[in-house]
C-alpha cells in the first residue's frame, strides 16, 4: 500500500499534521470518533486546540480537555452519557483551563453548512430568548428582510474548521472514505480546510465512486488529506454497529478520572505506552 | 398474575397518551422512558405512525446525518419531541447548561443545551419530562435559560411545551396564561406533595384528578413488545425495568 | 403489494394527486425524471403549474409548457442538449404564454437548501453585477453583517415548492426510495410538502434502512407522500447508468415539436394513447 | 504517417497548458473539448490531479448532490472551470439568456445562464471557451449579462477569467486593465482575421507569437486514452472527431 501518497504510515505521523491552536471538528459518538488519533494528539502534546463538536462530544473532548490539548471548547454539550460524569472538562472549566462556546445543537450543524457553501452566515430560527445567545458574542440578531412585519433571526457567522478528524470503517484504493449515512462527516469535511481519518483498513480491492449503491455511502478522496490505519481505533468507544463499546474500560476511565492523579496514572497507563511500543 | 404497575409503566404509558394523533415523534439521547413511551403509541397507532429514537439502528428514519432531525422539526415533520432540564421554573424555561455561581464557572455544570435552544420553539408538542420532582429541579426561576418557555415576543415559534411529566404528576402548559396547571396526579402521591415539592407557582383546579394507568392488555403490550424494543437501545434499562423481556 | 398504503395503483391515480397552481419541482436529466407521469399530468389537463427545475431541465419543461400546463417556470437553463432546440418551451416564451424566472444553478440549490431547513432566506456568493438579479425582484442584496468593511452579499428567499416529482430505480417495502448519490433529490423532497415518485419497481426483499451501506442511498419514506410503480418510467430519457436515453425517439420529438400541429399529434401519438389503454 | 493536427486537437492541448497546475478542474454540460484538455493535463500532471467531467460516472468526484460543485468551488476546491455564451463583450461580460428584443421576449433565446453567475465570481482560472469566432459572438457589449466580467466594485471576487479562447486566438484577460489582450493565434490564422471577426476592442502587441502545437508524442496521447476518456461522455464527438479511438 506504499503507492497511496496519501496514506500515512503511523497514527502519530498523522497526529503531528495538527498543528497547535488549530481549529478541530469533531464528531459526535455515533459518527465514529478517532479515538487512537486523540490518543496519538495526546502524546504529540498539541495545544491550544479550538476544538468544535458536532454537535456535542464525550470521552474525545473530555480526555484532550484533561491533556491540556484544549484551549476553547464549542459545543451543544460534554457527555460521558450513562457513564458518569466528564469529570476533566467540569474541572478544566470550574478553573478557568478552557473557555467554552455553548452552542445548540443544530447551530453548530447550520454554522458548519456556512462553512460548507463558504458563505458567510446562515440563519437560523429557535434560539432567540436563550442565554446562549447573550453569552455568545459572535451570533446576530437581524430583522427578516423578507418577513413583512418584525420577525427576528439569528445568524450564525460559518464554522470554517482548519481540521476534521474522525474514523471510518475503510478507505478504498484511490482513499475515498466510507462513511455510510454519517452525512455530517461530509458536511465537517467540506467545511474544513482538510480532513485527517482514520479507517480500520485500507480495501485496495474496493472503488466506492464505480457505482451508485457504494458513492452514496462515500466522502470523495478530494477532501481527505491524509488516513492512517488504526485497528479498532475507536476503541474504547464503539464504530457505528461494527464493534460495541468497551464498557469496563469507559468505566475504569471515569474511575480514575475522578481525580488529577488518576487522570495522569490513565495517561500513563492507557495513551503512552502505545507510542513506546512503535 | 400481574405484577403491579411500576412507575416506568406509568410514566411509559402516560406518554403514549399524550403522543396520540402524531405521525412522527422523535426521541433524544439518555430517554429510554420517553422511547418506549413512542414505541406504544406507535404500536396502538391506527394510522403509519414514524418514531425516530436516537442511537437506534432499527427506529432511525434519517439518512442526512445529525442535521436532519433538525431540519425535519423546522419543517413541520417532527410533531413531538422531549426536553428535560436541570432546572425548570414555571414560566416552562429550562437549564440544561449550570446553576450557581457565575457562567461559566457555575458551582454545577450539566452537560450543555444540546437541541433544546431550537427544538423548543418549533416542535408543536414538547413534552418536558424529568423523573425527580423536587424543589432543587422545579424552581422559581432556572439559572440560565437554555431555551425559553413560550413569551410574547414576537419571536417565530410554531411550537413549544405541552406540559411537564414527572414522578408525582402531569402538569399541562398553558399558553394563554403562560404557566402551568395541575392537571393529574398519579397514584399514590398527593397535590400536597406536588406543592411541597414544587418551587414554582401553578394553577390548580379544586379536584385535580388521578393519572389514568394502563389496562391490563396494554401493560402486557410494554412488558413484551415495547420493553423488547426499546432494549436495543436501551440494553440496560431494560435489564433493569422489565427483566423477564432483557 | 396493496397492503402499502403509499402506493398508487397507476401513474395516472399518481399524477391526479397534483393540483391545478401547484408549485412543483422537479430534477435535473441526470437525477432520473418521472416522464411517464410527466405525460400523465398533460393527460390529466393539469394547469397554471410552478415548475421548479433543479437546477435545469429539458424535455421534460419542454413538454409540460407545450402542452399548457405550466404558467410559470424558474430554471438556470432550459435545454435539450445535443437534441435540439426546445422549441415549444421558446414559443411559450415568445408569446408570452409563461412568465420565466431566470436563475442560476447554486440559487436554486440554495433557495430549496433554505426551504429544506425552512430558514426564511439563504445568502450565496456571486450574482451581483448580473442581469439575474435586476430581472428578479425576489433575490435581495444586503450588507453582510459580519463583514468590517463593505460586502454586498445576495438573499435568496427559500424555495418550498408543492410537491417534488421524480423517478428512481426502486422502493422498498416499507417506501424507502433508493437514489443513489442524486443528493439533491433529499433536498428537493425536504424542502417540498410532499414528494410523488415513480420507480422502476417495489421491491419487498429491500429494508433500504437496514445497514449504512443501503441507508446511505436512501430517501426515507416519511417525505414520500405516493409512489407508482413506471417500468422504464423514464422514457425516452436515461435512468442513470440503468438504461440509456433513446436518441432516436428524442430526435423523432424535436422534428414533430417544431410546429405546434407536430406537437399536438405528438400526444395523440405518444402521450395520450396509453391514458386509452389502460 | 501524422495526421495534421486538428482544430480540436490544438484547442484541447491549449487548454491542457492553461491548465497546468490545477488540483482540480471541472467541466461543465456540452463541453467534449474542455473534458479532454482537462483530461490531458491530468495525463501528464506530476501531482495528483482530479477532474469533473459533468455527466461522467467515471470521471466525478461528487456524491453530494448538484449543488456539490458548487459548493466546493466557493470553498476553494475548484482550481478552473470553462464558460462560453452566445455573446461575449470586451470587459468579459457572458450572456447566455438572450439577445434581440426585450427581455425575456428576446429574438434570441438560448438555454439560460447555468452556474455562470456563480462560478464566474469564484473559481479562479475560469476559460471562456467558444468555438465560433464571429462579430456575432464577440460583441461591444452583451445584451444581457448573465455573470458580468471583473469589475473594481467592492463584490466578493477570488475568482474570475484568465482569457478567451476560440477557433482563431487565445486572448488572456488583464484584471488589471479590465480588458483582452490577444497573446497567440492559431496556426493559419492571422491577426487581422481575428480582428475582422471581432466586435470588441482589445490590446494588441507588436508581434503577436502563433499558439503552441502538441509535440507527436502529445498528439498520439490525446488521439488515444485522451480520446477514449472522453468517450464515456461524449460518445458522438469521439466517433466524428477520432473515429479511431470510437
Amino acid at each position: 500500500m506504499t503507492e497511496h501518497q496519501w496514506l500515512e504510515p503511523t497514527v502519530d505521523s498523522l497526529a503531528r499534521l495538527v498543528p497547535h491552536g488549530a481549529m478541530v471538528a469533531v464528531p459526535a459518538d455515533y459518527s465514529g470518533i478517532a479515538m487512537e488519533l486523540t490518543r496519538a494528539l495526546i502524546r504529540a502534546g498539541v495545544r491550544d486546540l479550538h476544538l468544535v463538536a458536532v454537535p456535542v462530544t464525550g470521552l474525545q473532548g473530555e480526555m484532550l480537555i484533561g491533556a491540556g490539548c484544549v484551549k476553547t471548547i464549542e459545543t451543544s454539550a460534554v457527555t460521558l452519557g450513562e457513564y458518569g460524569t466528564a469529570v476533566r472538562f467540569l474541572d478544566a472549566l470550574k478553573n478557568g483551563r478552557i473557555a467554552i462556546k455553548d452552542a445548540t445543537c443544530p447551530a453548530i450543524h447550520a454554522a458548519l453548512q456556512a462553512g460548507q457553501k463558504d458563505i458567510p452566515f446562515m440563519p437560523l430560527r429557535g434560539i432567540i430568548g436563550s442565554d446562549l445567545l447573550a453569552k455568545r458574542g459572535d451570533w446576530k440578531v437581524i430583522e427578516n428582510p423578507f418577513a413583512t412585519g418584525p420577525d427576528p433571526i439569528v445568524l450564525l457567522p460559518a464554522l470554517k474548521p482548519d481540521i476534521a478528524i474522525f474514523h471510518a470503517p475503510y478507505a478504498d484504493a484511490d482513499g475515498n472514505v466510507f462513511i455510510g449515512r454519517r452525512r455530517e462527516l461530509v458536511t465537517m469535511a467540506q467545511a474544513s480546510r482538510t480532513t485527517l481519518v482514520t479507517v480500520e483498513e485500507v480495501r485496495d480491492d474496493v472503488d466506492l465512486m464505480s457505482s451508485e449503491e457504494t458513492a452514496a455511502g462515500a466522502l470523495p478522496a478530494l477532501y481527505v488529506g491524509a488516513v492512517a490505519v488504526a485497528p479498532r481505533g475507536a476503541w474504547p468507544l464503539n464504530l457505528w454497529d461494527r464493534y460495541p463499546v468497551d464498557e469496563a474500560h469507559i468505566r475504569q476511565y471515569c474511575e480514575m478520572a475522578r481525580s488529577p492523579e488518576g487522570f495522569q496514572r490513565y495517561l500513563a497507563d492507557v495513551v503512552y505506552p502505545r507510542h513506546a511500543a512503535e | 398474575m400481574t405484577q403491579a404497575i411500576s412507575r416506568q409503566e406509568l410514566l411509559i404509558f402516560t406518554i403514549s397518551r399524550l403522543l396520540e394523533g402524531c405521525r412522527h415523534v422523535a426521541v433524544g439521547a439518555s430517554s429510554p422512558i420517553p422511547g418506549a413511551g413512542a414505541l406504544l403509541c406507535q404500536a396502538r397507532a391506527r394510522q403509519r405512525m414514524f418514531v425516530t429514537v436516537l442511537g437506534s439502528t432499527r427506529h432511525n428514519f434519517t439518512t442526512n446525518g445529525g442535521v436532519e432531525l433538525f431540519d425535519m422539526a423546522a419543517q413541520g415533520r417532527v410533531d413531538a419531541f422531549f426536553l428535560g432540564g436541570g432546572q425548570i421554573d414555571g414560566h416552562a424555561n429550562i437549564n440544561l447548561v449550570g446553576a450557581g455561581g457565575a457562567y461559566p464557572q457555575t458551582q454545577v455544570r450539566w452537560p450543555g443545551s444540546f437541541g433544546s435552544a431550537y427544538l423548543y420553539y418549533l416542535v408543536p408538542r414538547v413534552i418536558l419530562f424529568r423523573e425527580e420532582h423536587s424543589r432543587r429541579v422545579m424552581v422559581p426561576q432556572v439559572d440560565f435559560i437554555s431555551a425559553p418557555g413560550p413569551r410574547n415576543d414576537g419571536v417565530y415559534r410554531p411550537g413549544g411545551p405541552i406540559g411537564l411529566l414527572t414522578n408525582l404528576c402531569w402538569f399541562a402548559f398553558d399558553r394563554q396564561r403562560l404557566r402551568f396547571r395541575l392537571d393529574s396526579v398519579h397514584p399514590g402521591h398527593s397535590v400536597e406533595e406536588v406543592r411541597d415539592n414544587t418551587g414554582f407557582d401553578f394553577d390548580c383546579p379544586t379536584n385535580v384528578p388521578e393519572t389514568p394507568v394502563p389496562d391490563p392488555a396494554i401493560l402486557e403490550l410494554i412488558r413484551t413488545r415495547i420493553a423488547r424494543a426499546i432494549g436495543e437501545t436501551y440494553p440496560r434499562f431494560v435489564k433493569q425495568v422489565f427483566p423477564a423481556a432483557a
